[in-house]
């Protein structure tokens, strides 16, 4: 595995996905989207090699928050919004942990907005997914920030009237290092994203989106249905050029600073660089879902190295013991202007 | 000519001017040199609002006082005997609070029509005639500067910034200062500018000999060297003593500490200072805002750090919701409030003790907290100490009440033995324990184990739901909740027996009334009280370090006295809490007005209490 | 044959089944049936925690109790007299409360192997001889269901989902019931999808008809009508109520209503029924979170309209800096708290009424806010207007404290006459006056005018710095701080003399015990005092609807009674609020279990009590 | 003016700039880029002709939130980071009203951040001005979300850890419409700016670069010097081919989805285009200042219409008048399932 996690214990026996399995019986609506990625995490955490007890999750409040419970390592299922917070705190105390953020759209992009957006510049070491369902699961199906505008739901009977973030973009624009975007109904696809971030050492943005039954059922029907979905869903691969289709008969093709759609042969055919320094075109790429569900990008849309806080701060902290010596607290009270009374 | 030398036992001295004209700084010299003197020293400086005013204006004062003697005192002293006023503003905004008699010392150069204009003098107090009640002294402070630095090669502008060092050097003169350490101070502090430090060092001595020539002072002064315990000293302020007690609380723990903190005056002073010791393991994390600042430092508990907040009374508002949550997984966190005035963003530079019940109740549900708060600058070295013990024993978050008095006001302060501090004991949970339970108590502290991510086969899940006593599951089941709501309550409650028991200062113990105050208000009721019993009256005096528990014998010590007076400086909050706890009609006194009591108000209400006996 | 009909004067029946069994609809189809015929009624909801737990375990249990006599009631009761179960999870979940001799319905079609296992039944209590203690109606219901619809071309699920109308039917039977109304209510509801709604009715008659024919029921029930007030009623929860009680203040103050919320168990449906009234100038704004909520409420009062926020504890705590800001810009502002199990997340689908405190003290710096609670589902509409007239007319943040048991629970409400609600007077300051000031206070009220942009002249800034008297404009001045922290606290404990006196039923007047009480322990408290008095014991009963400032005539109230007892779900916050102020030592009597008072428990407390006199 | 101010009343006196001056002493340090801005603000607002009563000016916690005690209008100084919430509840309860927001880099980006975002995604009728001088001036001295990395303050003596937020890129990956950036020194380029804001229906973000000379003096010298200036400032006007420099001898050429400086003669100078519904541009553009300080553009980068929030408000509410009629007390008690009792 990349040096993301060179500084967390590896251990000693191969662990199974059983292993990251708790006793606490698992509490979603049957048919939640949120089981299959519980069922993926567990099937991919033993892939990184490390300690189960070096690894934590830790969650917001709502539906995807319950996520921690039924994770077999430790787990702090905190308050609404704050989880980037409390993790950015033991990621930088504690470099030698793996730490998981669970959290919802609403979780992250409401209440937790700014957490977030700040752990993204900062780069704290802390891979964050982003359970998108557009709607507030937990407290029984209000629109969310993600949420299409016109939506009907209790809180807005003749429909939302809040534009929408695209959390790509969001993330992106708040000079996010590592953004991704898979789905919840693709195993395969979500791990490949999941080892992709665990490989990034600092913060990665991963957005699932994730089918709420209940409250918003068929919300990603486009990328699920078998007619649609290769039309409609826009893998990004790195370094690959980026052609999608049922029979794979659809390429981008640069126009101006966005995207049309031509075919493979044309000339133009964008190569994803999702290690451009310059993020402007992951953006311009998370832009392409317009109108809604035209085309969707899944993937990796950008992965760039960046020293990450933890590194950072743990490096000032060594530097300043070797520079001025580790502290004493006896040097530390008589240092300065003192006097001495007979 | 030889001039006449008086022994004085106390002097207190304003020194006031424009926020430009180095007021702190000319006071933090003067206070270093009395120090090394050997007298006693209390200070107060007095920052003008947070943005610098246009210079010249009533806004723009800036004022440092110092109170020092040849015996220990308390406060900075209510009134100053001397006045130092480096402009218009700063006599017009001081002069009321000199006694009559008083001396008053003036920079005239600054007195033009413009600056005079600026605050309404329609003419010059100097000569108008409005000043006879003081000792004037009407000195050109600033050209007399200039003068003496002709022979540098000075922009005007910087000889006339030296005139700080004009009046320090006069001062100094006057009260016979040693004045060396203020000369390798100027050395060290200007090493990168050899003219100006070669010119300051100039303007200080030329204030000097300007003081022992003038016929303008006839007399200088000495104060004796206070008797005070042998040992070494320093100065200290409330926030470095407060910063430097927190480093301390980590090396007797060995405990990593982080600090979460966004800044926010008068609290600031704390994160600048704690920014500095990496070299002790110390993070310190600036975040976004209040409320990630606190979670940071919870999460930085949950990995077995000592977590660590910084703030004032709007930003303890903010950390309400985690600070229950904190509660709630029972973790070690401290929470320091440097109170200022309030509500809201209030007066932000002055002081205030007005955010007691908030820390008490200022959160949903029912969520116990501890509160500890120190009683002078010095004293915040032992209270974060001991609210980190209180943290760490009990796995709870604690609160630790100082305020701007305390935060900015100065005392020297004897180092004590690191060995002679307490040691705080981790005691993480082992690893690879049978079937652990978090939420296990310690009967006797009804404290949970810390079981650190690292730590093999103790993996587990905490949250802000209710949680099962002992196994820590999720629990809706009505009898458990009632359980743990009991626990968390009595876990706090127990601590009154795990801190000193409250002391009690009466000489005779024969005296009725009882004066209780809490915080930052100690020198004031100390020096109040004091005068009483000068005056051969009879009262007892205790204060309130732990506001939460209250120490086991408080109720004990309410009920031996016919009259318990609680002095704060809110509407009554810790008087509050007696009167709900012991039922006992405490006769309160406040006074909200951002400032510190002055020992003589609080010696009158106790005299007119104590005579309605 | 013909059946034998008893007379009941109450009856107590629970409702219990899957979440997914439809019981909530159930017991409100058969409350409306129950209203319709003349009964009183209290009924009780009890949700699963909030997420859908799968289907037929434990914490999947959902149920709703009723109950209706011939007389007047005041709580859902305390212990079923016939629990409906619809699967093993129901039954295990609820027969604890159903007392000996009790009817327990039971659905046997749902006791297979695999439910059983589910929670933990080892073999099935129908015949292992567990249940003979009651009187077991064991009932195929699902299949009887699926027989009455095989005519109907329903895939087997739908017709299996109409098993609850078919116990609807069944209990409607059992206890006389008229049915129209839920015909018309079915008719109504499936419209669209005409084959479901036939088939539900169809389940619906069957059941009834079961009733008539089986050997089962030997005897149905007969419960008179209740003797009520005349006029018109309709059953309303505590949540509609308050909702519409705002609504009400809105029309009633010729302000617009702007709400400004973030969803939250139990205050969301607040959010969800006013989000509805745009029509009655009604702007609901979902926040991004409980500070951006409250924040645009502040916004929309500054420019005329009636500010209003929603939310529970956890909510309040993140609010807290905002609501500073509102005490010290003085303007109107609501804050629904519909208070929930804590501290922090705590267990958010269950009551308490522990966040009094917060309401009281949980801000920095002295901010006072005043504090008005309903005391049953339908006086939260009469409590939301008092709190919208104080609000308004002394320019002030008011707390509306609700709880999770009365936004939840319903009863029968007599509709009010539009003009006999009280009119809120907005009072705006009139436009162009001479040298406007902002702070200048009412002499009688100290509220301040009510300055909104787009009124000619009368530009003025208002903030969270202090403010000078009068003008309003920023004031570092020691005094006028004093002065205003004064007035601010004056203008809100002046209020005690402007609502009703507290009122004490004490029929005789010669009891010696008082019960105090505040929020949703009405019903129960009341209950109790009546069964007291039944029994011939002489107990006094008043309740606290405004928490701060407490009315006028508190104290006299509470000296007239040797003792007085104070029941709370919460460690005795009431009680610390009367101790403080008043010096009595009241009797607290505490549960937190998140589920109301039983009335039973609380007599037994009375009693003791009255027996240690 | 445009429609924007449609519903705002017009002055019937024509206003002059000291009629937005107030009797209270201008509370700033002397030389602060403030006293600039409040200058070009004051002669700016006569311009929209509307009434100085129908003008709000709401603030957050900062040196720059002083800026409402200076302008005779109606005025909020409010709490550290909330302006943007408050603004918003006020602007959609009266859309009568022209509602201004001011704002520093630590008020509006840090604390503040999630309501900034919110605020521009749904199109709140405001104007925030961002004063950004890339420090916490008013608590004296610590660094901001837009200082740069390694910056020594007083909380950071070894340097600033934080990767800075760049606010534009934040703006239109946060769904902002309309977003700019203007200087302190330059009265008429801030005033145009102004003007272009003010014609926007919803909110608008104006990232002033603002000097603090106290705590970080000089933060914009390559902008203000004379010798460079005109060699870095990128000035961008909407359809004008981006061309710049002392001899107006340097273009903007597209490379990939990002820029080149090139020559004006050279084929592919790009044409700026704020209305284009695509913010992939925009974007581009905002991070043309890498690394620092090589070339900034101001102006304005994006401006495209879409529905103001509180439009979409009071037009449901006007609506459902008109579907339900107005609102009748009685008429809702007795609505539903009711019964007399007699
Ligand atoms: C401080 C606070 N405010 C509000 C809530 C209520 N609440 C819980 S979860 C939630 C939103 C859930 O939506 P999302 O984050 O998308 O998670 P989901 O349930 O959809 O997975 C809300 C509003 C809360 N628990 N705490
Ligand atoms: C809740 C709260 N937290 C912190 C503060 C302290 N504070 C006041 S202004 C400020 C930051 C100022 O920086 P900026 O927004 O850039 O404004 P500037 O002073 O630079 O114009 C801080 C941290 C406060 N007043 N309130
Ligand atoms: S409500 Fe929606 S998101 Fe929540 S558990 Fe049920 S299906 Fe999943
Ligand atoms: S500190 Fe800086 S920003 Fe604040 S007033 Fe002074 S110069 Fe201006
Ligand atoms: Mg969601
Ligand atoms: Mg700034």
């Amino acid at each position: 595995m990349s040096d993301a996690l060179a500084l967390v214990p590896k251990s000693e026996i191969p662990l199974k996905a059983k292993d990251f399995k708790t006793d606490q019986e698992v509490r979603w609506c049957p048919g939640c989207g949120d089981y299959a990625i519980l069922a993926a995490v567990q099937g991919f955490m033993p892939e990184l090699g490390i300690r189960r007890e070096n690894t934590v999750f830790i969650s917001g409040i709502g539906c995807s928050s319950r996520f921690p419970y039924y994770m077999n390592t430790y787990g702090f299922h905190s308050i609404h919004g704050r989880a980037p917070a409390i993790a950015t705190g033991l990621a930088s105390a504690r470099p030698d942990l793996s730490v998981w953020v669970v959290t919802g759209d609403g979780d992250s992009l409401s209440i937790g907005g700014n957490h977030l957006i700040h752990a993204l510049r900062r780069n704290v070491n802390i891979k964050i997914l982003m359970f998108n369902n557009r709607i507030y699961g937990l407290t029984k199906g209000q629109y969310s920030p993600t949420s299409e505008m016109g939506k009907v739901t209790k809180s807005s009977p003749m429909g939302s009237l809040d534009h929408p973030f695209n959390p790509i973009s969001l993330a992106v624009g708040a000079e996010g290092a590592f953004v991704a975007r898979t789905i919840d109904s693709d195993r395969q696809h979500l791990q490949s994203v999941l080892r992709q971030a665990a490989e990034h050492k600092g913060a990665a943005l991963v957005e699932i989106y994730q089918n709420c039954n209940i409250f918003n059922d068929g919300a990603y029907e486009p990328l699920k249905d078998a007619d649609q979905r290769d039309d409609v869903t826009v893998r990004l691969e790195h370094g690959q050029p980026i052609v999608f289709g049922k029979d794979r008969d659809k390429a981008l093709i640069q126009e101006g600073f966005g995207f049309r759609v031509g075919t493979p042969d044309e000339a133009g055919v964008v190569v994803h660089d999702a290690h451009n320094p310059d993020p402007s075109q992951a953006f311009a790429l998370s832009r392409l879902d317009q109108p809604a569900f035209t085309h969707v990008p899944i993937g990796v849309f950008r992965s760039v190295p960046r020293p990450s806080y933890d590194s950072l701060l743990n490096e000032q902290v060594e530097q300043a013991k070797d520079r001025q010596g580790r502290g004493d607290l006896t040097e530390l009270l008589r240092s300065g202007d003192t006097w001495r009374i007979d | 000519m030889t001039k006449q030398v008086q022994q004085l036992d106390r002097v207190i001295i304003r020194f006031a001017g424009d926020s430009g004209d180095g007021m702190q700084l000319t006071g933090d010299r003067f206070t270093a040199e009395t120090a090394e003197f050997g007298n006693d020293i209390s200070t107060l400086p007095n920052y003008p609002a947070e943005i610098r005013a246009p210079a010249g204006t009533l806004p723009g004062v800036s004022s440092f006082q110092l109170h020092f003697a040849d015996h220990d005192i308390l406060t900075p002293g209510d009134s100053p005997n001397v006045l130092v006023a480096m402009n218009p503003a700063a006599l017009k905004a001081n002069i009321g609070d000199l006694p009559k008699g008083g001396d008053v010392i003036i920079n005239t150069d600054e007195f033009s029509k413009r600056n005079l204009a600026k605050v309404g003098y329609p003419a010059s107090p100097v000569d108008d005639g409005s000043l006879t009640d003081y000792r004037v002294h009407a000195l050109p402070l600033t050209s007399m500067t200039v003068k003496a630095l002709e022979d540098f090669d000075l922009s005007k502008k910087d000889a006339e910034r030296a005139k700080n060092m004009f009046a320090l050097g006069l001062l100094s003169w006057l009260y016979h200062r040693p004045v060396e350490s203020t000369i390798s101070f100027l050395e060290k502090k200007f090493a990168r500018k050899p003219e100006i430090m070669k010119a300051n060092i100039a303007a200080f001595q030329a204030g000097w000999s300007f003081g022992e020539t003038t016929e303008d002072f006839a007399t200088s002064y000495e104060v004796k060297p206070a008797t005070l315990e042998p040992g070494l000293y320093r100065q200290i302020t409330g926030n470095t003593a407060l910063a430097w007690g927190l480093v301390a609380a980590g090396d007797r723990s060995g405990l990593d500490l982080f600090l979460g903190s966004y800044p926010i005056t008068p609290a600031s002073d704390i994160l600048h200072e704690l920014s500095k010791f990496k070299n002790f393991g110390v993070r310190t994390f600036q975040a976004e805002d209040e409320i990630a600042a606190i979670g940071a430092a919870l999460g930085a508990s949950f990995g077995g750090a000592l977590g660590l907040t910084t703030t004032s009374g709007p930003g303890v508002a903010l950390k309400a919701e985690t600070i229950g949550l904190a509660v709630a997984v029972e973790l070690p966190l401290l929470i320091v409030n440097v109170q200022r005035s309030g509500p809201s963003t209030g007066l932000p530079t002055k002081t205030e003790q007005a955010d007691l019940l908030q820390a008490m109740f200022g959160r949903n549900g029912e969520s116990p907290v501890p509160i500890v708060a120190p009683l002078s600058p010095a004293d915040c070295f032992y209270a974060a100490i001991e609210a980190a013990r209180i943290a760490v024993k009990y796995r709870t978050p604690v609160f630790i009440l100082s305020d701007g008095y305390l935060a900015n006001g100065s005392e020297p302060w004897k180092l004590p033995e690191v060995a002679d501090l307490p040691v705080i004991e981790a005691d993480f949970a082992e690893p690879l324990q049978e079937d652990f339970q978090p939420f296990k108590r310690d009967p006797e502290t009804l404290a949970r184990p810390w079981a650190v991510p690292g730590t093999a086969g103790l993996e587990h899940r905490i949250g802000g739901l209710e949680k099962a006593d002992g196994s820590g599951n999720i629990s809706y089941d009505p009898a458990n909740h009632d359980l743990m709501t009991r626990l968390r309550q009595a876990k706090v409650d127990g601590i009154a027996n795990d801190v000193e028991p409250l002391r009690v200062d009466d000489p005779d113990g024969d005296a009725r009334v009882l004066v209780l105050g809490w915080g930052g208000t100690y020198g004031a009721i100390s020096a109040a009280v004091r005068r009483i019993r000068k005056s051969g009256g009879k009262v007892a005096q205790a204060h309130v370090r732990h506001l939460n528990p209250f120490p086991a014998n408080m109720g004990e010590v309410l009920k031996k006295y016919d009259k318990v007076i609680v002095p704060e400086i809110n509407l009554g909050q810790l008087a509050t809490l007696l009167r709900a706890k012991y039922l006992i009609d405490v006769v309160s006194y406040n006074r909200v007005r951002g400032l510190p009591f002055k020992a003589e108000e609080l010696s009158d209400v106790i005299r007119d209490v104590m005579s309605s006996e």
